[in-house]
């Protein structure tokens, strides 16, 4: 899953994320956490994507496809970038 | 009868079932003991490592003796039928719709490598011998079934769950690789290249599988408190019958091949677990619908300590009766 | 501690939330780190919860006081959800 | 770096923040994850620091320094916090 | 006296302790070694594991002769009384408030399982038995400490601290149910279940104690570094002056329960150890205003090396010296 | 010739060669095995102390016999001066700028441990003694092609990329305290010392390299598949070209020295060796602009597999033909 998120940002030429161990949580598909799984098998992440406002769209289109289906939920957030000539 | 009692009763006392036991009860009575969860994953990969390595020593050492293609080829059929049955007695037997119940189906045509482990050390403690190349014919068991599934779940919707992609994510699967390259690897150095890693992969080993079924223990527990709602009656007749189908088949087939009893019992071993490793993984992937929790506490929860207390010592007694 | 958060967040019926490990910090109580504990005793957690606003305050009701007397910080940001539906 | 941050931000009086475990991610360098080092090097972290807004300014001459030159991203979000009097 | 000292340097020099002081010397030159966090777990569980196992076999080889529920219910007391004598000390020693007094007073009724651990393998370098149970009593020493404590806060203030739900997190505490249950599966077993896992649990646990060991140096170091404004010379001499008067307390109830020279030994060392594990835990959630930097410093940062280096040769000097 | 090229094939079918091969297949094959962080870094603090332990008791068993010291300063020395030939090829083989250049040439003239681990192995296995100190040498070359590589910076620009508080995290890097620390322990506990850890540092040595040797595969594999655009054929020459150079001047030093064949091998390995542990770490806080894709692609996924397959059966066989 991970691989298919990171190779779907890729394809869109967004390069620009990173990637945040999740410890467990809860949701519609009810309470879930590393503990419940064997451990040779996958866990889940926190995806973070800065940039800027008129490429979202370009990303939700790029990564919702892969998603849909899946559990998890989107967020965004508005924030102020500094050393913003890195975008 | 009497044998299989004793066996079991043998079994059950074993440090290995009684670790895994423990891990059972802290979890269910809300113990906040666990396995860190890299820990655990280099337990497996221990575990792979030296299952995978020994056998191919053990098939450097006797040779393949021709049985290799055949059990093989044998194996990825059982794989590949094995979720058919599965699929029709949940039918039956449960209300699972066509998803859930192909999802679940997948899992029981795949292995438990760990199941399979537990057995090999079964067999040892009894000095009985098998074929080394048993290693493989596990490897090669864990994909097939996925397919069956996706079959079975496009079959009515003509919806395309399989790609390439995912294809190579099966095969690739770290567990996967990781026996099947120890297994070449001990195949090409044989008894020289096990003498010197020895004291590292035999003599500790049984302490490891201990600890390692400590933590199974804490996961079956704590999966079965988590989806105890999921979980009823039906499905848990299916979580125990559906082992000893399948080790049935196991063993028809190991008759056919002419397997000896110790390789036919590890056949039988492999036919009636359940997968919960690869197979869900390549679940969440393709079947993102199907709910974890049933097939996750199915094998885990239900399949998986019936084998490992007394499944094994049963398809011991069966194969040593009928084959031995 | 960790589970008498998600115990509380259980018993107010929120259901969504994410658990994130924490490597550690500093605070009013000094730095903190998990270098300086036993490993097999227990870390810290960031809690990330999205919820409507109105639900807010019945959140901050049940969880605050099983907080209270604990250290940490609580805070709350703005934010735009995607598959909305889900909530 | 991990330790010269922290360094730095206790010497600008910057008492309170968090950090957070990095599995990987993507920038300007293009991709980057734990996976591709030797697992004793180190890895990368994600500071949160909350904080007046007066003090923002003095936290970024202060931290901005150490970081020049390194890779990495600094944003800023409002937020609003509770137990307000610990700040 | 001569005979300690020699017990002493030759505890001092041996791999075990200069491993702790190689840890210790790292983190205090600010060296960024450092075990990570689930390894160090995963040695933990190891530890408990193999020294639980090891009692239980013990156990079931020489059999309990009666002494096993005394001695348990002797430990329990031992725990629960120290924390009054600790919290007394503290007063005239120290200007702790009566919440932190109180909370430091419930880490010395408690106990250290690697300061135990260490003090079994001196015993066992120098070739003197003990009483297999003592596993047991270590594990019931852990919590009743813990009540004392919240009874000495409680007490002035009428404010209620326990909770069934704190009662029930403190006795299924991961360490407790680990070690109980390794036991109860060495006894079940016994020599058999040992031969099995002998080359995992017997043969490399001296090695692997080593790196928990480091561990528990750079950890200790690092908590000194934080915490050093923190720590008085009242402090300091409270963290030397109690284990030997917690060992002397200890020595007086072996003396009555009559046990052997070795088994007085490892009373006297887990009266003087300080909790680190499980008396935290328990503290973060029913006494959260109280200051870890001052409880986890003593107890890790000043009682656990001075167990380890000089008080175990003390102790084993003057079980043998008054019961031999 | 006929000796090397057997050497070279007896090294390339032992189990640690295969499974670093195994890393490698699985990596470039794209699938997901993967050693969790924590486990490599545990596996690798087991080898560090293993291998500094038993060379302080070789030292305690054979006496430095004066060659420590001189030894010691040469180990300096190499370090010091390769990264000047390194730098000085670099720019004729290659098109790297000033800044990349030097931080390769730092990488080469430091040293990697596993390499060494690896030597020590093959020597072990051919029943050839050496120096029991090379590991002190091992640990005195990781810091100082640091400095030459940056002088080698600041040269042109006046550019001050030294101080105080990197020179300090150099020096107490986690990996040199521990190798460092676990000699001194080595050397001060002796033979007793090591017979009490021996089961665990000595017997399951090669087994647990095995395991580390695949996580380098895998590391060294998704290393190159990320960076294979940088790598340009005079990189790779470069890569290979460096450590032959760099052995034949440690075959020159240790000529010097009076170094037994073993030992000189030894020091031809860590002459060969390039670092991808300490170095990379200080060049990401000294050059932060210098190119992580491009140094630590050389040093592990082109230097490092040629030392380990080819590098040492052919230092091995030159020691023995010119020093034996
Ligand atoms: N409201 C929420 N706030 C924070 N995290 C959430 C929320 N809802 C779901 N999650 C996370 O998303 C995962 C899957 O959610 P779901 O798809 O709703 O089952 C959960 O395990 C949580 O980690
Ligand atoms: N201003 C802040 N910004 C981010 N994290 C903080 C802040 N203050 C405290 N924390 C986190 O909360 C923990 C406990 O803080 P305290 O209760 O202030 O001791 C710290 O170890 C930090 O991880
Ligand atoms: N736009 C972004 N959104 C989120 N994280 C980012 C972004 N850009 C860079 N990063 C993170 O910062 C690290 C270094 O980025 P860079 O300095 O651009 O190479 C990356 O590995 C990511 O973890
Ligand atoms: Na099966
Ligand atoms: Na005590
Ligand atoms: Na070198």
């Amino acid at each position: 899953m991970e691989r298919r998120l990171t190779d779907a940002l890729q394809a869109a030429d967004i390069t620009g994320y990173t990637l945040l161990p999740v410890l467990g949580g809860s949701g519609r598909s009810g309470p879930w956490s590393r503990e419940g799984q064997v451990s040779i098998a996958g866990g889940m992440v926190q995806l973070i994507c800065i940039l800027r406002e008129e490429r979202l769209d370009h990303l939700l289109q790029t990564v919702l496809p892969v998603l849909e289906k899946h559990i998890g939920v989107v967020c965004v957030t508005d924030c102020e970038v500094l050393r913003a000539e890195r975008f | 009868m009497n044998d299989i009692a004793q066996l079991a009763l043998e079994n059950l006392g074993s440090p290995l079932i009684l670790s895994f036991v423990l891990g059972l009860a802290a979890a269910l009575a809300r113990s906040d003991l666990s396995v860190p969860e890299a820990a655990a994953k280099a337990l497996s990969i221990y575990l792979l490592f030296a299952i995978g390595f020994k056998g191919g020593v053990a098939v450097a050492a006797h040779g393949i003796a021709g049985g290799l293609l055949f059990s093989l080829l044998a194996g990825a059929l059982l794989s590949a039928v094995l979720p058919f049955l599965a699929f029709a007695l949940l039918r039956v037997m449960t209300k699972l719709d066509t998803l859930n119940a192909a999802a679940v189906a997948g899992h029981y045509g795949s292995i438990s490598i760990v199941t399979f482990v537990a057995a090999t050390s079964v067999l040892e403690s009894q000095g009985i011998g098998s074929e080394g190349y048993m290693v493989a014919v596990a490897a090669i068991m864990e994909a097939p079934a996925i397919l069956s599934a996706l079959w079975l779940v496009s079959r009515g919707s003509g919806d395309k769950r399989m790609d390439a992609t995912l294809w190579r994510e099966i095969l690739l699967n770290g567990s996967i690789v990781l026996l099947v390259g120890a297994f070449l690897i001990g195949w090409a150095t044989g008894a020289d290249g096990l003498s010197e890693i020895e004291p590292f992969i035999v003599a500790p080993f049984k302490g490891v599988l201990c600890l390692f079924l400590l933590d199974m223990g804490l996961v079956a527990g704590r999966g079965l408190l988590r989806s105890r709602d999921l979980i009823n009656g039906g499905l848990v007749a299916f979580g125990l019958a559906m082992p000893i189908i399948g080790s049935l088949a196991g063993l028809a087939v190991a008759a056919l091949l002419g397997l000896s009893p110790g390789g036919a019992m590890l056949l039988m071993t492999l036919s009636a677990s359940a997968s919960y490793i690869a197979v869900p993984a390549a679940m969440r992937v393709a079947l993102p619908e199907a709910d974890p929790g049933i097939y996750l506490t199915l094998s885990l929860g239900i399949t998986f300590p019936f084998n490992l207390t007394l499944g094994i010592p049963l398809y011991l007694a069966l194969s040593q009766a009928l084959i031995g």
